[in-house]
């Protein structure tokens, strides 16, 4: 636990100092926003749509963070450097996890009221609460997941294609469940909260992948 | 890449690995660090079999490589700081080595601002951070001038107290701290001898 | 060594065999279904084959998990030619489907069947094997990030079925539930035969190309072994173990 | 079921091609498989011919000076 915080504080103060992840993240949802309005020539949305452009374009700009999440441990001797203290090397998945999952909060905090104002119909307001319950359900799957594949694209040539084309498969599921239990909540005079069926979906998903992570992370440390 | 190498070092002395760019002296080092596995062979640490129990192993080994295993925009202070977190050794530690290699002036300056002799200079500090009982030194000198090798010498030098494997562009100056010498030509051992027995001809063919 | 050749003729006949019974069974002997028709016999070859590829899938997973576990490469060439022919046989399960989507909607593809979406999105997972494992060049850290991914993707499959049928209305042609409850007796027992078939097939084809690899990797050995190091052409860089 | 009964069953002769279809793809892809494999041992085959033909070669030049040292 000690050196989850300890990785964790590193990638913070990082990221921190470097701005290098969190700010194009930012940038991509929202110019990806703009992108809609005039691909879909609407100047609003709501209901399914609505859902469907915030997950998507959430996910893609999750893509960006998990393509960087390991860039630095594998250019600047990162992974060496943990690999030669004397600590449990699933502290790093851990780390890594909570890093990417922080950055995802960060990036819906202004990317939601972002899309409540540049696109959505309805009022943000009444949503709110079902949408927070949902998207955090599914940053932990995109967190976990994108931790995992990170971890397998950043010891590739080609990291920057086997990454996405890896995640993506891997995170629809966790799409799914995020659109369709998002997209009740974006109706004007919608539900208030967010269907159970997809709350459980998702919450299976993020179980079973943590557990599945958890298992297999070490075998991608070892050289 | 390493075929044929055997020999003991002993605790408390030094072993110098000779050989050419590419003979396989900093895939030695990486094996001893547990960062590598041997695909075959025994190799022990502190009489501890790799890489099956790597893990008693680390923590007790200091290494010393071309990379400096900092990250660039980070200062030297915070570096150091989190490897002193990982290692679990008091941040007093941290202070004192910076002050031994000279560097408490310059340490909240980002790692990619200084020149690569501070860099050095703060790689010793991250390696001899946790007191090893093992420094594996690739190179160590590499990139320091005469007051900074100066500066370093109590740390890594020959009086450090730990056991040491170090390799060195200059076969010269690593002779002169040489315990035992190791000579790798292509991943084989071309010689294992104590270093007033190396002749300067073996030495010239190694680096032919 | 494993001789992966042994009883390789005998699962051959077998596999054939049950192949033509299941053949000869849906042709001759499975009645028309009362809604779709002839063109209901698609499912006698369709679903095998489905079937078989997720179990392939799977199969693979669970050998990668092996390799994880003892580090012997074999485990690892296991898994890589069992993924390999779950591939071909998933290629096999798109095409059929996409034909029976059309003959049955008109469409050659369609949205609403929960379970040939999810197919799809388990082959595009699993098509991304090959281009990893190219994209690593050395081999031991290869076969342990395939074996990763195998172990991940073996996974994915049963949890991807439960999302995307979550996601659609039952809408197939469900002509087999998963207890197999509605299903005529004779329409069960051709099923059976040729599902029987195809996992003989498959089981066939992996031991085959098992043999294939074990006899060329034996070759090199002994051109190693008789003539030296330097007379062994290197070989090239390939999504394939070795 | 919905969707199933808006399909009505197909009148033999169309339902036919597209039977054929799928079983002649299931075919198709086995020969394939069958010519790829095929090609592949007979590569096998020839690096077997070429071997025997090297260790051959080697036995021979070895015969031919017996004082020799044997290398390797």
């Amino acid at each position: 636990m000690k050196t989850v915080l300890t990785v964790l504080r590193k990638d913070l103060l990082l990221e921190l100092r470097g701005l290098e992840t969190l700010p194009a993240m930012i940038l991509f949802a929202i110019v990806t926003f703009v992108i809609f309005h005039f691909g879909l020539n609407r100047d609003t949305i709501d209901g399914q749509l609505a859902a469907g452009v915030l997950t998507v374009t959430l996910l893609f700009a999750a893509m960006l963070g998990i393509n960087r999440l390991f860039v630095a441990e594998r250019e600047q001797g990162g992974f060496d450097a943990f690999l030669l203290a004397p600590v449990d090397r699933s502290a790093l998945l851990v780390a890594k996890a909570t890093a990417l999952f922080l950055f995802l909060v960060v990036l819906e905090v202004i990317a939601v009221p972002a899309f409540g104002l540049l696109l959505l119909g309805p009022s943000l307001g009444p949503a709110l609460a079902g949408l927070i319950a949902v998207l955090a359900l599914g940053d932990v799957a995109l967190a976990v997941i994108g931790t995992l594949v990170s971890a397998i694209a950043v010891q590739t040539r080609a990291r920057d294609l086997i990454g996405p084309i890896i995640g993506l498969p891997l995170l629809l599921p966790a799409l799914i469940g995020m659109a369709r239990g998002a997209g009740p909540l974006l109706v004007a005079h919608g539900s208030s909260g967010p269907p159970g069926k997809w709350v459980a979906i998702l919450a299976l998903y993020d179980v079973v992948f943590a557990l599945l992570s958890y298992a297999v992370f070490d075998f991608l440390l070892e050289d | 890449m390493l075929r044929d190498v055997s020999l003991d070092v002993p605790a408390g002395s030094t072993l110098a690995v000779l050989g050419r760019n590419g003979a396989g002296k900093s895939t030695l080092l990486r094996i001893l660090a547990t960062l590598l596995r041997p695909h075959a062979g025994e190799v022990r640490v502190f009489g501890e079999a790799l890489p099956r129990r790597g893990f008693a192993v680390r923590g007790r080994l200091g290494l010393l490589a071309h990379d400096p295993l900092l990250y660039r925009d980070l200062s030297g202070r915070e570096n150091l700081g989190y490897h002193a977190r990982l290692h679990g050794v008091a941040f007093e530690r941290v202070e004192e080595v910076l002050e031994a290699v000279g560097m408490g002036g310059r340490a909240d300056e980002p790692v990619r601002t200084l020149s690569r002799g501070l860099v050095q200079r703060l790689a010793v500090c991250r390696a001899v951070l946790h007191g090893p009982a093992l420094l594996l030194l690739d190179e160590p000198l590499a990139n320091l001038d005469p007051a900074a090798t100066e500066l370093v010498s109590p740390l890594i030098g020959r009086g450090c107290g730990a056991t040491r494997v170090l390799t060195s562009h200059d076969p010269q100056a690593a002779l002169a701290e040489a315990d035992l010498v190791l000579g790798l030509e292509d991943g084989r051992a071309a010689f294992v001898t104590s270093p007033d027995k190396v002749d300067a001809a073996a030495v010239k063919r190694l680096y032919a | 060594m494993t001789t992966y050749g042994r009883g390789l003729r005998g699962l051959s006949l077998a596999a054939a065999a049950t192949m033509t019974v299941a053949l000869v069974l849906t042709f001759f002997y499975a009645p028309l279904d009362a809604n779709q028709g002839f063109i209901q016999k698609i499912f006698y070859i369709h679903v095998p084959l489905a079937i078989t590829a997720l179990c392939g899938f799977v199969f693979g997973g669970v050998l990668g998990a092996v390799y994880l576990r003892t580090g012997d490469r074999k485990w690892d060439i296991r898994s890589y030619v069992a993924i390999h022919m779950a591939l071909i046989f998933g290629i096999g399960t798109l095409l059929t489907g996409t034909i029976w989507a059309k003959a049955s909607w008109g469409h050659w593809w369609v949205w609403s069947d929960p379970t040939l979406t999810s197919f799809l999105i388990v082959m595009l997972l699993f098509a991304t094997y090959q281009p990893l494992r190219f994209s690593i060049e050395d081999p031991e850290r290869q076969s342990r990030y395939a074996s990763v991914f195998a172990v991940v993707a073996g996974a994915f499959v049963p949890l991807n079925f439960i999302a995307v049928r979550a996601a659609q209305a039952y809408v197939h042609p469900r002509v087999l539930t998963l207890t197999g409850g509605n299903l005529p007796g004779s329409m069960r027992l051709t099923f059976l035969v040729a599902l029987a078939g195809v996992a003989l097939l498959y089981v066939t084809l992996w031991k085959y190309e098992m043999a294939a690899k074990s006899t060329r990797m034996q070759v090199r050995a002994l051109r190693r072994a008789l003539l030296g190091e330097d007379s062994v052409v290197p070989l090239k860089r390939s999504a394939a173990p070795s | 079921m919905s969707l199933l009964a808006v399909a009505p069953a197909l009148p033999l002769h169309t339902a036919g091609k597209y039977v054929a279809g799928a079983y002649i793809v299931f075919l198709a892809i086995v020969l394939i498989y069958v010519g790829i494999m095929a090609s592949r041992l007979s590569r096998t085959e020839r690096e077997l011919i070429e071997l025997r033909r090297d260790v051959e070669a080697q036995r021979s030049a070895q015969d031919s000076e017996p004082e020799r040292e044997p290398v390797a």
